[in-house]
């Protein structure tokens, strides 16, 4: 039979990267897929080329057999090309008909096109389950369903060749399963997926055959079924990996953090997290497992002070901070001892037009072992950036590179060193691995288990509900903005599973209005 | 030899439909009759006043002629510095052994296109558009006002101001809402004292079938029939003779004022608006006129006391 | 009052046309994601271009035509300055303003001699005032017959336009291809090349729309509001414009309003100059002049929240980071 | 965008001249277009900006002028905001420094006077800006339209108070009376022995608008304040997790771009025309956004767009003056050319640029 798609000696650079290395792939058509390596190692790019988004430098693309010159995203389109990007391609202040028709219209007037097209997502939702709001603003949903919406345009051009990559970065297991299942259906209708993920579990899930680059280079390919997560790390890294965290029983002592019917309200008056009491003690993980979308985000960011709460009371290290009614005020927070390494680095965490040591003061510009009165000491600010940089292994090792050219997983580690080197009392750590390969993940779990061994409460929110498994000490469970339970870590993926639907105690909790 | 002039016109330009122009008009009259040719240079800022007549006095040009009132610090500093080059400021006194002042009383003119103004208006409303409320406006404001008054002591005079940036001097779309305005408010004679903004005000009486006065240069010929008449101060023949004494040798300096009865000032009557003014009208102007340059009227200068009584 | 009121108004529309042709042309621009402060430029060329040809052909149309071209000849450079080589755009709109003012006065002055002034235009030169039917007839009908008398007949063919132009252009932007793309490209070029479509065309496309109704604009100042172009005649006007648009939060309704608004504030101002106040009595033409700003700042203190522009605007769409 | 790619005397050398060598190419064609020879043409151009002293005093003195505007753009932009309103808060400034020299002048020597003096400037730059900061801190109102706003408002309030309160009794021009020596600036030619600007009104308040410029650059990259700014100009969700409160923040960098704004108005009045008068900011603010721009927001990018747009100034009124046929409107279109090829179209020659110096570095890496 015929591949799908066959690539031959592919090459693109950027400037002075070399992002793909004479690249070769045979993908089978009827199959899923799977590419993996490390950030950086040249994933988006060689897709982004197949989807005729980049432009190869040189090499040949053969889609069924047969030369395609892929000039822009319209050829790939035409070629029955479909691409999921990692960072979506999504108008965020659209409607979600408008953005699966844009670019499908068909003629040149909306009228028709949008009625065929509720039909079409109508079709699609009984087809493959896949439900959403046509008229809901993309802003307003929660990633998942944003992703979702990135999937229906896909399937509603018609696609017979899938490329997703990285789409389950921001889903929950559940969601997840449900784009697998949606997947193979997909694979048996003779659609062809590619998939790319940092996660090897899904890999070998779902995929029949997986592919493994570095560096730019493709340097092996596996069927799935005659390999291991193992050896798929270790190709991937260049050194065997370990896959599992260690770690011993916690040694909770005394409350660090107290949070007390805390309720916040978003601008549009929502109630967003209602009523929430818990407590963090020194020493040990609490984690905060949940789909996303459920009011961890706006928990987080209330007790940081960058959110304001409605209602409710928190104490740091015993003192109180009524956070209702004192101005907003995050740099107090830090004063007192909590630090906060944000969900979201590029939109909160990191400045990318910075410079990485510039990144390394962020929120603590007012320090005083920073400068001197008004002035800013750069010298000692750099060294300090040098040493974080050479603990936490950031690569390259240059402080005064813009932090956007570092890749996510060394920009997620800048964050961390700048909060962790902080020692604080509390850390609140929001999606610490997101998008980031499993070397990178591997360290960051470290770092927290020793932060936690040496006395720091640490809350720990995380849609991966692995990761709040093998990191947590107690399992805090958020639904509609509210705590609907509290579980031992060594508590089953099922179970909490259910808790994050709004299922407990054997009755279903519907979303508040 | 022949003498070497050169003109500097003020920020307007020496396009500017109004005063500038008309030193121009003078300037460019004296090359055609004498064959002598000038330099000339319209400045962008302030600070090149003190540099481009420094230019010409160094070039030896001579008589240097500056138009307007903004340029009386510069001509008296570069005047002390070139004491053997003769200068001239137009609008304004500059008390130099080698400059002569020539200032206009444009309240005279004022006065008699407002006594024209208030004897052609049906309505007994007649309207004045300025380019910017500086004294110098309000002088012709205030002459026009005392004319008016004195044609009809019971007509009403609106007094409307384009703005306060330079792009009052340029913005014929605002005069000529201003014009309308006025016209809504009952008048049917409006006179303007605004430079380029001056066009849309008498195109606005023009459309509107009402009459528009012009000022500086004769502007009648611009809507025949519309425009009522002009008021005309003679910067033109005051660039002129500049010229032509430094040529003559008849150079003198001091101040000289050109009224009504030096010719200075004046209304325009000429083909164009001949059928607007009727013999009635145009014997209480010359009366008028008799009667200021006699003395026996005597129109209010804005200047003098920083009021007008009207 | 009533009638005071009903001319007020009258003014208003004829004081917010070229605002709101400017302020639709920016709308088209900024949407797309080309933020465009030579509005101005763009409005004096063409006032230039359409005076000049009007009063050489003594066509109005000739010269609305030539006043379009002018402006989108401007706005092809901003084009290929800020779409093609990826130049910042307020330097460009900075840089076009600097030509129109410096090209109109220096071509006016070679071509016609009169100092960057184009003549007065002849016979059929200039857009009239059209007269509806029954105007006359009906003026007299009280309430009605001023409205549709004063208020509503007699403006020019481009008074008109500018306010068909508003219902046009949201139909285009919200109910048409070529507006759904537009407005995904000033949000997120990405999606757009995603899907498909080319970002540098369909900026090019938004961009020529925005010199045509910059060019409508420049016209109606030289050869419908006035007679003849006159050196920097826009007076600002661009700014304006520019102003009303983030008012309007990018929005071409809102864009109505808040021309009309200016517009409005304008007229007023006018109308009260030199009046003394009741009960405040004789106020210095100053604060005439400075109400409408004042005013605006006001509102927009008081009633409008924040503009949020569209996400992409101002920054050039580059897909490989070279 | 990365500098990488080309060597840096390229990338800040060859690049920028190549681009004000086509913006001349293209004046060089609107010149011949006139009747005149661009050769000559951009000789006196040259000439007269640098060739002479007093060419270069003129020079430096608009340079001076824009370095305060632009620095002012440039504060402002940096905390993302951006503000249009130069002309109006240098306008202001001129009533600071009128109203501390008028107060002193025949009273103190010029040296007391100037503290005050550039004080007054700056804050009655910054109280012009803090309307419009503080709507905007507060209550979201766009920057940029309250800053036009604001220009059209200062200027009438200046035309108020010139014409009814501050003018010398019996004078045509809404100006203020001259300042005695008190209140005058001393001009650099006298300043310093070795120099020869000749008449051009070039003054201390160089040597201040240098200062500034030093100043800007501390503030923005040495200053904890300036890191704020800076933070909330590049993300302000950033900016509010780094606990940098943004109204406060905005209100500042305004503040400071006004007061710069305004200082401007030392060079002019109190440096050279010695009295207030109308209109004397004459674009000058304006010309400021494109000097902020073209100098990439930096202090010294900022000196250098200053001086060139000083060149062009002082070099076209020579050129007007030499060349009647070019007039003054010439001047601005050329200008207008340089802000173009030089600002708006920089990138266009880099393409090109980059192939051949990676051609030249690498002839064997065949590409495509
Ligand atoms: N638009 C771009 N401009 C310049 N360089 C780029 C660009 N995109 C990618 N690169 C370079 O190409 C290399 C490959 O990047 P790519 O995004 O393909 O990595 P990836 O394998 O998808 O990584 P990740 O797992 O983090 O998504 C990077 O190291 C980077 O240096
Ligand atoms: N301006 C640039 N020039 C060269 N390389 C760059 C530039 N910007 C980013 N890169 C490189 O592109 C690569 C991918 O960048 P990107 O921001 O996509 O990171 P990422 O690993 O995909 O992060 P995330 O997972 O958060 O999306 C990084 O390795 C980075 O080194
Ligand atoms: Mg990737
Ligand atoms: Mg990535």
């Amino acid at each position: 039979m015929t591949p799908a798609i066959e690539l031959r000696k592919i090459n693109k650079r950027f400037g002075s990267v070399h992002a793909n290395r004479d690249i070769d792939l045979v993908v089978r058509k009827g199959s899923i897929h799977g590419i993996v390596g490390e950030n950086g190692a040249g994933k988006s790019t060689l897709m982004s080329i197949l989807y005729g988004f980049y432009h190869a430098d040189s090499g040949e693309i053969l889609v069924s057999g047969k030369t395609a010159v892929i000039a822009d995203s319209r050829a790939a389109i035409r070629l029955g090309i479909g691409m999921v990007h990692q960072h979506f391609m999504l108008v965020d202040t659209f409607t979600v008909l408008e953005n699966v028709l844009l670019g499908a219209e068909e003629g040149l007037f909306l009228g028709g096109g949008a009625d065929r097209a509720r039909a079409e997502l109508r079709r699609l939702d009984a087809e493959y389950n896949l439900k959403v709001d046509p008229d809901a603003v993309v802003e307003d949903l929660p990633v998942g369903l944003q992703q979702r919406v990135e999937i229906l345009k896909v399937l509603l051009r018609g696609a017979e060749i899938l490329i997703l990559d990285e789409p389950t970065g921001v889903l929950t297991p559940a969601e997840a399963d449900h784009l697998f299942r949606i997947l193979q259906v997909l694979r048996d209708q003779g659609k062809t997926v590619l998939l790319i993920t940092h996660k090897l579990r899904e890999i070998m899930a779902v995929t029949d055959t997986v592919s493994v680059m570095r560096r730019g280079e493709m340097v092996a390919t596996r069927a799935t079924a005659e390999t291991t997560m193992e050896e798929l790390a270790e190709l991937m890294v260049g050194r065997s990996v370990l896959l599992r965290v260690d770690k011993t029983p916690a040694q909770p002592k005394e409350k660090v953090l107290v949070v007390d019917h805390l309720t916040v309200t978003d601008s549009r008056g929502v109630d967003v997290v209602r009523n929430v009491s818990f407590d963090v003690r020194a020493g040990e993980i609490v984690g905060i497992a949940g789909v996303s979308g459920n009011g961890q985000s706006e928990l987080l960011e209330a007790i940081a002070g960058i959110r304001r709460a409605r209602k409710g009371s928190i104490w740091i290290a015993g003192e109180a901070v009524d956070i209702a009614a004192t101005p907003l005020d995050p740099a107090e927070m830090r004063r007192r001892g909590l630090c906060h390494v944000p969900e979201d680095r590029h939109r909160m965490g990191l400045v990318t037009g910075f410079a990485e040591y510039e990144n390394a003061i962020l929120g603590y510009q007012d320090n005083p072992q920073y400068g001197r009165g008004p002035f800013l000491d750069i010298r000692a600010i750099r060294n300090e950036a040098r040493a974080e940089i050479e603990k936490y292994d950031i690569r390259p090792p240059d402080c005064q590179l813009k932090t956007a050219s570092f890749s996510g997983g060394n920009q997620q580690k800048i964050v961390l060193a700048r909060e962790i080197e902080r020692d604080p009392t509390v850390l609140l750590v929001g999606q610490p691995t997101r998008g980031v390969d499993i070397g990178a993940i591997e360290f960051i779990h470290r770092r927290l288990i020793e932060m936690r061994d040496a006395g720091k409460g640490i809350l720990l929110v995380s849609v991966e509900l692995d990761e709040i498994r093998s990191l947590a000490d107690r399992v805090l469970v958020m639904f509609d903005g509210s705590i609907v339970g509290e579980r031992p870590a060594e508590t089953g993926e099922a179970e909490l599973g259910l808790l994050m639907a709004g299922v407990h105690d054997g009755t279903v909790h519907g979303a508040h209005p | 030899a022949d003498i070497q002039p050169a003109v500097l016109y003020d920020m307007g330009g020496k396009f500017d439909k109004s005063f500038n122009e008309a030193a121009y008009a003078g300037a460019e009259e004296f090359k055609k009759a004498s064959g002598i040719d000038y330099r000339d240079f319209e400045i962008q800022n302030d600070s090149q006043r003190e540099q481009a007549l420094r230019n010409f006095a160094k070039r030896g040009q001579s008589p240097i002629v500056a138009i307007g009132f903004s340029q009386a610090n510069a001509v008296e500093k570069i005047a002390k510095e070139f004491p053997d080059i003769q200068f001239a400021i137009v609008d304004m006194v500059v008390d130099l052994p080698n400059v002569r002042s020539v200032v206009f009383k444009e309240h005279e003119g004022s006065y008699m296109v407002g006594m024209l103004a208030a004897m052609a208006s049906q309505t007994g409303k007649v309207g004045f558009v300025g380019g910017m409320d500086i004294p110098l406006i309000r002088k012709f404001a205030c002459g026009y006002k005392q004319g008016v008054l004195a044609a009809k002591p019971d007509a009403e005079v609106f007094e409307n101001m384009t703005g306060d940036t330079g792009a009052a001097w340029n913005d014929p779309v605002k005069g000529g809402e201003l014009a309308k305005s006025q016209f809504a408010r009952g008048a049917d004679v409006v006179y303007h004292a605004a430079g380029g903004t001056g066009i849309g005000v008498l195109q606005a009486a023009a459309d509107a079938g009402k009459l528009g006065i012009g000022v500086d240069s004769n502007q009648n010929a611009l809507h025949p029939g519309s425009v009522l008449t002009s008021m005309l101060k003679r910067v033109d023949v005051a660039v002129y003779d500049a010229f032509e004494d430094a040529r003559n040798g008849r150079w003198t300096s001091g101040v000289t004022v050109l009224g009504l009865a030096e010719g200075g000032v004046d209304w325009a009557l000429d083909e164009h608006n001949e059928k607007l003014i009727t013999a009635e009208m145009k014997a209480a102007v010359d009366k008028a006129r008799e009667d200021i340059v006699s003395g026996t009227v005597k129109v209010h200068d804005y200047m003098a006391d920083q009021t007008c009584p009207f | 009052m009533f009638e005071t009121l009903i001319l007020i108004l009258d003014s208003t529309l004829r004081l917010s046309t070229p605002l709101l042709l400017a302020c639709l042309a920016g709308l088209y621009s900024e949407r797309s994601g080309v933020v465009d402060i030579g509005l101005e430029g763009k409005m004096l060329g063409a006032a230039f271009g359409a005076g000049a040809v009007a009063y050489l052909t003594a066509s109005a149309w000739a010269g609305l035509a030539a006043g379009i071209a002018v402006a989108v000849g401007l706005a092809l450079v901003h084009g290929f300055a800020s779409i093609t080589n990826r130049g910042n755009q307020i330097v460009s709109g900075v840089a076009i303003n600097f030509l129109a003012a410096g090209l109109t006065a220096l071509l006016g002055q070679a071509w016609f001699r009169q100092g960057g002034r184009t003549p007065p235009l002849p016979e059929g030169g200039r857009f009239l005032d059209i007269v509806f039917p029954f105007a006359e007839e009906l003026r007299a009908v009280p309430v009605v017959g001023p409205i549709y008398a004063e208020l509503l007949s007699g403006h020019n063919v481009l008074v008109y336009a500018a306010f068909l132009a508003v219902p046009l252009t949201w139909w285009a932007l919200y109910r048409t291809r070529f507006g759904l793309r537009l407005r995904a490209v000033g949000e997120n070029p990405a999606a757009v090349d995603t899907a498909g479509i080319s970002v540098v065309l369909l900026r090019y496309r938004a961009v020529i729309l925005c010199g045509v109704l910059c060019g409508i604009a420049g016209a109606y100042l030289s050869i419908a509001q006035s007679s003849g172009f006159i050196k920097d005649m826009t007076a600002g006007k661009g700014f304006i414009a520019l102003a009303a648009l983030i008012f309007a939060k990018w929005r071409p309704l809102n864009a109505m309003f808040a021309c009309l608004l200016f517009g409005f504030l304008d007229a007023v101002a006018i109308r009260l100059q030199g009046q003394p106040l009741p009960g405040i009595g004789e106020v210095p033409v100053q604060v005439f002049q400075a109400l409408p700003y004042i005013l605006t700042v006001i509102l927009l203190a008081g009633f409008i929240g924040k503009a949020i522009p569209p996400r992409a605007s101002g920054i050039p769409y580059l897909k490989e980071r070279t | 965008m990365s500098a990488g790619q080309l060597p840096r005397w390229v990338d800040f050398g060859l690049i920028p001249l190549l681009n004000l060598a086509a913006a001349f190419l293209v004046s060089g064609l609107v010149v011949l277009l006139i009747g005149e020879s661009p050769l000559e043409a951009v000789g006196i151009l040259v000439w007269g900006s640098l060739g002479f002293g007093e060419g270069i005093g003129f020079t430096l003195f608009y340079a001076t002028n824009f370095i305060f505007t632009g620095l002012a753009v440039a504060v402002a932009f940096h905390a993302g905001l951006f503000n249009i309103g130069g002309e109006g808060q240098a306008y202001i400034g001129g009533l600071g420094v009128a109203w501390a020299c008028l107060a002193l002048d025949r009273i103190v020597p010029w040296w007391v006077t100037m503290p005050v003096a550039v004080l007054g400037a700056a804050a009655a730059g910054a109280a012009w800006a803090f309307v419009p900061a503080w709507l905007q801190a507060r209550r979201g109102s766009h920057v940029v339209i309250t800053t036009i706003m604001f220009n059209f408002i200062a200027a009438s309030l200046m035309v108020y108070l010139l014409v009814n309160v501050m003018a010398k009794p019996g004078s045509m021009q809404p100006e203020t009376r001259t300042f005695e020596a008190g209140g005058r600036l001393p001009m650099l030619n006298d300043l310093l022995p070795f120099a020869s600007f000749g008449t051009a009104p070039v003054n201390l308040a160089l040597v201040l608008a240098l200062v500034a410029a030093l100043a800007v650059w501390v503030l923005v990259w040495r200053t904890r304040l300036g890191y704020a700014i800076r933070t909330l100009g590049a993300n302000p969700t950033a900016a509010v997790y780094a606990g940098i409160s943004p109204a406060r923040t905005i209100v500042v960098a305004m503040l400071i771009s006004g007061g710069l704004a305004g200082m401007m108005a030392i060079n002019e009045i109190m440096g050279s025309q010695h009295r207030l008068l109308i209109e004397f900011v004459s674009g000058y603010g304006f010309v400021g956004i494109a000097v902020a721009l073209m100098g990439r927001a930096h202090p010294l990018g900022i000196v250098l767009a200053a001086i060139l747009f000083g060149m062009l100034y002082q070099g076209g009124a020579e050129l007007s003056f030499e060349k009647p046929a070019i007039t003054r409107d010439m001047i601005v279109v050329i200008q207008g050319l340089v802000i173009l090829f030089a600002g708006a179209l920089e990138h266009m020659f880099r393409p090109t640029l980059v192939r051949i110096f990676t051609f030249a570095r690498a002839p064997s890496a065949t590409v495509g």
